[in-house]
């Protein structure tokens, strides 16, 4: 049977049905890795760029990277301060209708950060940003952008090379920056 | 050749944080147990589970019993939780080096994301502290939105331990770094120092002389656990009585 | 079979699909991305990823320790000490932590509910304003708990604007304190009601007849502190601490020498030890002339040496100090032990001093003690409910059915009252038998005040404000009760818009009290300030000292008290340290070990070991024991520090209802008692004597502690 | 009369000693593939299906339970960190030594009886390994992540730990599973290149692939000679350091009763001890179940492992008791409370069973020539001291485990989900055998040949003496 199968398969027949299915095989790997490559769909396209024309610092609408751990999203009522006096605002065709409609109907906008850490990093944005590092080294340049993408995967490897080069020659420094227990607890 | 200024001895401070627990005024109230688990997203794990020694406990109350009725008495209510030893036995056999000494803080890390579960260091650790999560144990919504968020939840096939609370040693350290100073002594303290209705149990920096911890562990009688196995444990207990 | 494929299937398998996906990396969220809901407004007091602190007070029990609670984006994370309230200065006991697995405890009671269905709230406002109008003022009845205190005054209020029965309040912890027994005493003693306050912390030698101060005794986090102070070696001697008690409870388990007396001769004990400090000192005292101390010791089992030594040093020590409490009052004589108790409190010449007896400062506006009721006043008021002269029954923050003696008969009286309404925040025995369930909001999602009645030196008032807004669709009882009132009309409609500004009009005199720990110019800054430090209170001392004239020269009784039944064994019951009335459905405390056995999760009968290996009664055996009053069946602890004529069963198991955690777990010790009161009204709890008998089954009992190194079993005939 | 004397002598050694009884070479390629290529009966497939059926549910299915819902399915706790789990991968590694001992070190020493069960004691190492592996990887808290004690280069900069005695453990299992399988395989090339020139259709290829297109040519010899006499040589101190690294994850520890400096000797003995066992017990059965292995196997090769088992067995009694009589002159209290609990505590009654499995019935049996050669009888003796060996694992690991420094958290150990996958991986070990007895040739047909022809009848004068030649 084992021989049958075997002989089957070696002629041309076979190997067109093998090279489909490897490559069904493959296709759907790489799919998949694509997947999990895409940036997620987000409620609003939002425009960073046009923003950061305007002049809106970063930590205007993400003020808790400077105090605390977490950079945060603004709140609607923030979006709304300066919206609600600007005339775009009511086109019912711009994409700022869906801020309109969230609050009008006081539903919070279900954002997707893009930018994170798994749950086993204790990540602190003050501490870096208190170390003299700016937003755009490791969230990237934002002024071309539409929605936020990570210009590199946050990992371990990559934010051990800052620390390193950070620490220079500072051994005291760094054993904190390489220290396990700095971000993981 | 050994020279003896070489050789540490437990008698030396040697660590940067400690803690001294008085056993005489410790009430056994299981306040630190409680404060503990809220702190650190320790699971509990039911009733079969916990009877059968796999109760999650970063610190537990030990009692034992001298005498027969009526000379009966309960010896001193002894908390134990991890010693965060200098010279720590857990350490050198964790195969992946997901135990390790912190050198910055002189505390013996845990760190979960690069445990792969071989229970080595619990095993080789002299005084049982450590415990393991053998499930993914429940905790139906919405106890979960009480999870400290400073704090990894931990799943099933990872070794888990006190840690000295060291999220309050960042917030602190963060805070302080903020504002440009020092960690004041008593600025912070662990969940378990914290919640102790009796203050039998005191941290701080055993590397700073005028820190309480130190002043309190310079009294004469304190002992350390096992510290003839060489472990330079942080912890100095007294009994009392 | 394809259209049994749900949606919610699909997304239970991509769910696992995650999961996997999860494990497989060795990463923790089980997705990629997840969804944030950013604030509509950010509170402008709060910051991402910053937490916010608030004060409140501690609901679990009603000393009114104060609380601050961590939350971090509208979640209450961790509670610690208030720091500021002179009650616990900054420190919590177990419950107190674990209060948070009641606030995001997963069978709260979600919806205002009638019988199993839900209804909404204006529903429900309705069907209590309906209740209040419909029926005469003295056919409503009240039953409420010890704590809130502010919602005892907005329905004492009530009541005297409606002419309603006054609100009754009853707890489980005060009938196992005795404390209509301690108070009554205090009042027989010296003229004065008030509960005594014990200055464990200044004393030098503390005899305490069965209180156990350590565990859940009146305010548990302060005397804890003054039992630290007590034994603090630093600034003074280390005091010494004897206790007297049948069963070494936790508290015992720290003293220096346990005495286990027969239970019913604690008076009799303390007179004697009286009658021979008396001697030692040379005072002459009429209180201790009918003492003998050979008889004493010959009835307690206490040997006569140890009576004298123990005599010598209350007589010969600086601060002397005893404490009557717990077990010891709740006997048929629990008055007169607790008056020879303090009776010798006059002879140490205490009153009034550092280390002494005083009586409790009375909180802000408090004009006079009051307790809660006691067992007899409670089995008034079943009899009352039974005999169908309430039509409606409130219950708020109590849980009858499970904290009363079955034999009580509170359950079968509920079928007497047309209809019960529970404000209860958990699926209690109690909200199960009820008609309505209205839940309250959570301890921690709540306004309020508690008054600390005793446990600080200042008269304090603990205040509570919600720490995170209500998880679910629950409403504050007073805010329930006011809108009510206004549909009700007539003298139910309270001015008060709401339970805020009833709650201001309540603190407003403090305002400009002297001595306060703040004051303001005007009730909003007053009461951002009681709010940011959790309370009021006054910098001085309010205690009071007791008159000691006459204490001595009262005849005290020093007979043995009675027993209700035939059985061989004392019982004593006792309050669980970690779980006490309420907290059998938090799973960390089920989770925590009992400080004396390390039992997890379960309820065991303490034996002696020997009285077990006469009767042929192995750990974990599972015995019946019978009282006069019913009978359960219990898993045995060979604990070696019980008398061998006495057994003991933890209180705070055997929930019928009450949730996932709580429900079918142990067993109710209340279940062997009855009506038997003592003087002062307070139940018998430890007058009841029971018979054991074996069945044959066994279970095995959770313990923390190892039954090999702690007690040696296995481990060989040596050990 | 004395030349028939002398005839009847011949005849009784030759009847006695394979060595002396040679066959055609074909002839005796013949027999070896006859039993190889005989059609398995239904009882074959019987035990074959039954044994599959154990081992999916035994050892996969459980596995993946296991896997998929936490160690706490095993019966570990605290402080029991470690089980049954452990148990079985010191007994597999154990059971893995025998072969090499008898195929490398007989080899070494020329002991001649070895000659027709290296091979079968060869695939006991290999297969044994492969147990021990999933032993110890079923240990693991997240299996998943196993390769991560693997050195590999990483972007987190991060190395097994070098001073973990189970890192050395991973290294010493891998190389010595590697040199094993590769000298498991150095022998069997000519005989696979025997059994491919005998065999028609996917056997043929089967072989072909593994002869590596042997053709036993003078040169072909040589070097494979050459290899095989490096890698008898070279495996030797490979075995020993494999189990002395694994007496080392219970030796540096500081647990009381682990922390001895006798355990790595006291180990490779307690594994000779089992792998003997073993191998004995499989020749049995090779011999009463395969066609012409009673020509292959013969009383006097039990009689041979016997004596060897015998002085193992003594071997292993002397380094219990140094052990033991060392560990408790110690004084450590902790120690000598564990080993009273060993003797009293719940479990003593394993400990007596270990004495007398490992001491009392082999010294009862074994001293014996005739109960010596009597295979069903000697085969007996190696499965119970098997038992007795497992016991005594069982002992180190759960029952010392019970006791440490903190008599608070002393506790008792229960199997769970171990023990399906004991048997699993058990029936996994013979599934594996059975398969390699229909696929590979269980004699190293030209070893006995080679043997065969360096032994001859001498005679000097009136004796018939036998002589053995030096080949190499």
């Amino acid at each position: 049977m084992i021989k049958r199968l075997f002989d089957w398969l070696i002629q041309p027949l076979g190997l067109i049905a093998v090279s489909i299915a490897v490559l069904a095989l493959f296709s759907l790997a790489a799919y998949g890795i694509n997947t999990t490559q895409q940036p997620p769909a987000q409620p609003i396209q939002f425009p960073h760029r046009t923003h950061i024309a305007f002049g809106v610092q970063c930590l205007y609408c993400h003020p808790g990277a400077a105090r605390g751990p977490a950079a945060g999203i603004p709140s609607q009522s923030k979006c709304w301060g300066c919206h609600q006096q600007i005339a775009k605002t009511n086109d019912p065709k711009s994409e700022l209708r869906f801020l309109k409609a969230a609050v009008e109907s006081g539903t919070p906008i279900q954002w997707i950060p893009v930018a994170q850490v798994p749950d086993f990093v204790q990540f602190n944005h003050r501490a870096h940003i208190a170390a003299g590092k700016n937003c755009e080294d490791c969230h990237g340049d934002m002024t071309n952008l539409t929605l936020a993408e990570n210009p590199q995967v946050f990992n371990m490897g990559w934010c051990l090379a800052c620390h390193v080069k950070n620490a220079g020659d500072d051994h005291a420094k760094l054993v904190k920056l390489t220290d396990c227990g700095t971000c993981h607890y | 050749m050994i020279r003896p200024e070489e050789i540490k001895m437990s008698s030396e401070e040697t660590g940067k944080w400690g803690m001294v627990i008085d056993q005489d005024i410790c009430t056994g109230c299981q306040a630190c147990v409680a404060a503990c688990a809220m702190e650190n997203n320790v699971t509990f794990v039911g009733e079969v589970d916990s009877g059968y020694g796999r109760s999650m406990h970063w610190i537990r109350i030990e009692r034992f019993w001298e005498g027969e009725y009526p000379e009966v008495k309960m010896t001193p209510n002894q908390p134990m939780l991890c010693q965060q030893c200098g010279h720590a036995t857990c350490e050198p056999v964790c195969p992946a080096f997901a135990t390790v000494h912190s050198q910055s803080e002189q505390l013996n890390l845990q760190v979960y994301n690069r445990c792969v579960g071989t229970r080595y260091c619990a095993n080789n650790c002299p005084y049982q502290v450590r415990s393991f999560n053998w499930r993914d144990y429940e905790r139906p919504e919405p106890l979960p939105n009480q999870f400290n968020p400073d704090v990894t939840v931990r799943r099933r096939g990872v070794m888990e331990k006190c840690t000295f609370c060291i999220q309050r040693i960042h917030k602190a350290q963060d805070k302080a770094k903020s504002e440009g100073r020092e960690v004041v002594d008593g600025e912070f303290t662990t969940a378990c120092a914290q919640a102790c209705p009796a203050s039998a149990i005191t941290f701080g920096r055993i590397d700073n002389p005028e820190s309480l911890v130190s002043q309190l562990g310079h009294r004469s009688h304190g002992v350390k656990h096992l510290e003839e196995l060489g472990t330079l444990p942080n912890i100095t207990y007294y009994k009392g009585g | 079979m394809s259209n049994k494929f749900s949606r919610r299937d699909f997304l239970k398998l991509t769910g696992v699909g995650a999961a996997t996906t999860a494990i497989l990396t060795g990463c923790g969220p089980a997705s990629r991305y997840v969804k944030r809901e950013p604030y509509m407004q950010m509170p402008e007091y709060n910051y991402n990823g910053l937490s916010t602190f608030y004060a409140t007070t501690c609901r679990e029990c009603a000393a009114g320790c104060g609380l601050i609670v961590r939350t971090s984006q509208g979640r209450a994370i961790k509670t610690e000490g208030n720091a500021n309230n002179p009650l616990n200065l900054g420190k919590t006991c177990a419950r107190g932590q674990a209060t948070l697995h009641g606030l995001y405890n997963p069978d709260r009671v979600t919806d205002p509910m009638k019988g199993d269905s839900k209804i909404t709230w204006d529903e429900a406002t309705q069907v209590v304003a309906d209740a209040l109008k419909n029926n005469k003022p003295e056919e409503i009845a009240f039953l409420m708990g010890t704590a809130p205190d502010h919602l005892f005054d907005f329905v004492s209020d009530l009541a005297n604007a409606a002419g309603i029965n006054v609100p009754v309040r009853f707890n489980a912890l005060s009938m196992f304190e005795s404390r209509a027994t301690l108070s009554k005493a205090a009042e027989n003693l010296f003229g004065k009601t008030g509960l005594p306050f014990f200055d464990v912390g200044g004393a030098q030698i503390v005899l305490s007849f069965g209180a156990n101060f350590l565990e859940t005794w009146l305010s548990p986090v302060s005397y804890t502190r003054g039992f630290a102070g007590l034994r603090e070696a630093q600034t003074k001697m280390r005091g010494k601490f004897v206790q007297f008690e049948a069963t070494m409870s936790s508290t015992a388990g720290k003293a220096d020498e346990w005495i286990p007396l027969k239970p019913g001769t604690e008076a009799m004990v303390a007179l004697a030890i009286g009658k021979l400090a008396a001697e030692m000192k040379g005072v002459s005292a009429s209180a201790f002339e009918g003492a003998n101390p050979e008889d004493a010791a010959k009835k307690s089992g206490i040997k006569l040496e140890a009576l004298e030594h123990i005599a010598e040093m209350f007589a010969h020590s600086g601060g002397a100090l005893a404490i009557p409490g717990g077990a010891a009052l709740g006997q048929s004589n629990g008055l007169a032990v607790a008056e020879a108790v303090l009776a010798l409190n006059a002879l140490a010449d205490n009153f009034g001093k550092v280390g002494g007896v005083y009586i409790s400062a009375l909180a802000p506006m408090q004009t006079e003690y009051h307790g809660p009721a006691s067992a007899q006043e409670m089995q008034d008021f079943i009899k009352n409910m039974a005999d169908g002269k309430f039509k409606v029954l409130f219950v708020h923050g109590v849980n009858p059915v499970f904290e009363l003696p079955a034999a009580l008969g509170f359950k079968a009286a509920l079928k007497g009252v047309g209809q019960v309404i529970s404000f209860s925040t958990f699926p209690d025995e109690t909200a199960a038998e009820a008609n309505y369930v209205f839940p309250d909001h959570h301890g921690l999602e709540s306004w309020g005040y508690q008054r600390v009645a005793t446990g600080a030196a200042q008269p304090v008032l603990s205040g509570a404000q919600p720490v995170v807004s209500p998880f679910y669709n629950t409403r504050a009882t007073i805010d329930l009760l006011l809108a009510a009132g206004q549909i009700a009309g007539g003298k139910f409609a309270l001015t008060f818009k709401d339970e805020v500004e009833f709650l201001q009009s309540k603190v407003a005199p403090l305002m400009n009290e002297a001595d306060g720990f703040f004051s303001a110019p005007d009730i909003n800054t007053f009461m951002a300030s009681f709010q940011q430090y959790g309370g009021w209170w006054k910098t001085t001392d309010g205690r009071t000292v007791p008159a000691a004239a006459d204490v001595l020269n009262k005849s005290m009784s020093g007979a043995e008290s009675k027993f209700a039944g035939e059985g061989e064994f004392f019982f004593v019951p006792f309050v669980s340290p970690t779980l006490a009335e309420a907290g059998a459905n938090k799973p960390w405390l089920q989770e925590l070990p009992d400080p004396t056995t390390t039992v997890m999760w379960n309820t065991w009968v303490a034996m002696n070991p020997k009285t077990a290996e006469e009767m042929g009664i192995e750990d974990d055996d599972v015995v019946r024991i019978v009282s006069e009053f019913g009978e359960l069946e219990v898993p045995v602890y060979k604990y070696p520090a019980i008398r061998p004529d006495t057994i003991a069963i933890p209180f705070g198991q055997g929930h019928t209802a009450y949730g996932r955690y709580a429900e079918n777990r142990g067993v109710n010790p209340t279940d062997l008692l009855g009506q038997n009161f003592n003087e002062a009204g307070d139940l018998a709890f430890a007058g009841v004597k029971v018979k054991i008998e074996k069945t044959g089954k066994k279970k095995p009992l959770s313990r923390l502690e190892s039954i090999m190194g702690v007690y040696g079993v296995g481990m060989g005939e040596e050990h | 009369m004395s030349d028939k004397k002398a005839h009847s002598h011949e005849e009784h050694l030759r009847e006695k000693h394979l060595m002396l009884d040679p066959l055609p070479r074909g002839k005796m390629n013949e027999m070896v593939m006859e039993a190889m290529m005989e059609p398995p009966t239904w009882k074959f497939w019987l035990i074959f299906g039954f044994l599959s059926i154990v081992v999916a549910y035994g050892l996969f299915y459980s596995w993946a339970r296991l896997i998929m819902e936490g160690v706490g399915l095993a019966g570990v706790n605290r402080p029991i960190y470690w089980g049954i789990f452990l148990v079985n991968t010191v007994f597999w590694i154990g059971i893995s030594h025998a072969g090499t001992f008898i195929s490398a070190i007989l080899r070494v020493f020329k002991a001649e009886f070895r000659r027709p069960f290296t091979r079968a004691a060869e695939l006991m190492t290999t297969f044994g390994l492969v147990q021990a592996g999933f032993s110890i990887f079923m240990h693991l808290g997240r299996v998943w992540l196993a390769y991560w004690l693997m050195p590999y280069p990483n972007q987190r900069m991060l190395w097994p730990n070098l001073h973990s005695p189970l890192t050395w453990d991973l290294l010493a299992i891998t190389t010595y599973l590697l040199s094993s399988t590769m000298y498991l395989f150095l022998p069997l090339i000519p005989d696979v290149a025997m059994a491919r020139d005998r065999s028609t259709g996917w056997r043929k290829t089967f072989y072909k692939i593994l002869a590596l297109g042997f053709r036993g040519t003078e040169g072909e010899w040589a070097h494979l000679r050459n290899g095989m006499n490096i890698f008898a040589f070279a495996i030797i101190p490979v075995m020993f350091s494999v189990h002395t690294i694994v007496s080392w994850d219970f030796a540096a520890a500081t647990r009381p009763g682990w922390n001895s400096t006798i355990f790595g000797p006291y180990f490779i003995v307690g594994a000779l001890h089992s792998g003997m066992g073993a191998a004995i017990a499989v020749l049995a059965v090779i011999r009463g179940t395969m066609k012409h292995m009673k020509y292959f196997i013969r009383g006097e090769h039990f009689d041979a492992i016997g004596k060897l088992m015998l002085i193992i067995s003594m071997a292993w009694a002397y380094f219990f008791f140094n052990d033991y009589m060392v560990q408790w002159y110690g004084g450590d209290k902790w120690t000598q409370l564990l080993l009273h609990f060993h003797e009293a505590g719940p479990m003593g009654w394993m400990w007596f069973g270990m004495l007398i499995c490992n001491i009392a019935v082999p010294w009862a049996i074994l001293w014996n020539q005739k109960w010596r050669s009597t295979p069903w009888l000697v085969a007996t003796v190696g499965i119970i001291i098997n038992v007795g060996m497992w016991f005594e694992r069982y002992i180190i690991i759960p029952v010392s485990l019970s006791i440490n420094r903190m008599p608070f958290t002393w506790r008792m150990y229960q199997p769970g989900i171990e023990i399906p996958l004991g048997i699993g991986t058990l029936a996994f070990f013979i599934l594996l055998y059975m398969a390699a007895s229909k696929l590979i040739p269980l004699i190293p047909v030209w070893e006995v040949q080679e043997g065969q022809m360096a032994h001859e009848f001498k005679k000097f004068g009136r004796e018939t003496v036998v002589s053995v030649s030096e080949l190499e």
